[in-house]
């Protein structure tokens, strides 16, 4: 049950393998990876900075994963997310879970992306390739209406 | 029994809304005056253009006090870090 | 849009990173694996024998993978199913997924898993860890009734 | 016109069916009474003691034929393989 929020990248298998590691109650890992698509709404960005907020992030992202934690019936959790200047093609942030069974596994990724896209304090800012050479230049990514949707159904 | 001296309050801004302000944070003193979260954008709105221009759809502000999300009608007493921001996109 | 049948395990963010590749459309990737669990019903397991039906697998699989295709708009899927003698903790499927959004992949693995429990020709035989040592021992993993409702909600 | 002699079929059984019965495959000629995948069951129980057991019950056996999912009330016309086998757990 562990979050991070860095600049690094990460790498999946090796995260999945450290979680996993000599737990045999474990019988179904879910992944999920955000990635910088090539492009935007307005056509081909050059690269994608992420902001946020030190310390409400990690807060933020312990509250999300402790709501998944108290849901579903978890063997291990993992969160990274990325923040600064990244490129198409760059991941973005990953979520990890296992369980003995897939269902959880699968409902608690699920949950957690949702959580995040809608509570995690970041802010995307794009630079469209037309852009590229101007400092602090692009546009900031308006928050989804969908995402707002998406977690009406983890009300109860 | 005098009212006390407002004790400062660290304003936080994020994304275009810093952009618009220019700077990230700054310490201030709000008057008693001021006890919500709205009031508190309100308050600011009159600070200058650059507070006018940040608050200017008060509706699409996101706010967190001592790094929470609040909703607008929130009291910020007890507010040691407030911060304003447009809504997130984690993920 | 690969299916692979096979007695080698398989390295998870190797797969991700060759299915990703070169492909800036792509902003959500999802992965589900299922690891052999170190205790059933009965008790502890020393080890979990895979058979399966060589030729109609293969088939099988591709047919629920073009499925899944048609329904979402998938920029890449992945299924591996090992067979063969596993012990607890080892991998025994991998499903991936890549879209654009995040929806469509975590539905389209979901998906993806649901027709595979209950479609692929595959099936399970546990040794208990009292019987390890006698040559064919065990006993058959029931097919869940889980597995069957799971679909219905896929139904259209 | 006569009756064509039967064509053999190569059947396969899988997990316990195949257990039962003794081995992975084999190929017969069915008779041409034999019509669907419940006739065909249902000629298997009374071959032997061990078809009489790996079908004793016929509602939990699955069947392919050519590779392809069927019911039990399928026709075998056209089968070049019919398998039997438990209710699948992939995954």
């Amino acid at each position: 049950m562990t979050v991070c929020v860095q600049t690094e990248d990460f790498d999946t298998g090796r995260e999945i393998a450290s979680l996993t590691k000599n737990n045999t109650n474990i019988g179904a890992v879910v992944t999920f990876t955000g990635t910088v698509r090539g492009h935007a709404e307005g056509g081909a960005i050059t690269s994608m900075t992420l902001e946020h907020y030190p310390g409400m992030t990690e807060t933020e992202l312990q509250r999300i994963e402790a709501e998944a934690v108290a849901r579903w019936p978890l063997d291990a959790t993992r969160i990274i997310h990325r923040y600064g200047e990244l490129a198409p093609g760059d991941n973005i942030v990953l979520v990890i879970t296992a369980s003995a069974h897939r269902k959880a596994a699968f409902e608690a990724a699920e949950f957690l992306m949702d959580y995040l896209k809608t509570r995690a304090p970041f802010w995307k800012k794009e630079t469209p390739a037309e852009l590229s050479s101007e400092q602090g230049a692009g546009h900031w990514v308006d928050a989804g209406d969908a995402d707002d949707s998406a977690l009406e159904r983890w009300k109860r | 029994m005098t009212t006390a001296d407002p004790k400062p309050v660290k304003l936080l801004y994020f994304a275009w809304v810093r952009e618009k302000i220019g700077k990230p944070s700054e310490e201030i003193a709000l008057p008693a005056t001021v006890k919500t979260v709205a009031e508190t954008i309100a308050w600011l709105q009159a600070r200058g253009p650059e507070y006018a221009d940040a608050f200017s759809r008060p509706q699409v502000i996101r706010t967190a006090i001592n790094q929470t999300h609040v909703k607008a009608d929130a009291t910020i007493a007890g507010a040691r870090e407030i911060a304003f921001f447009p809504p997130v996109t984690g993920g």
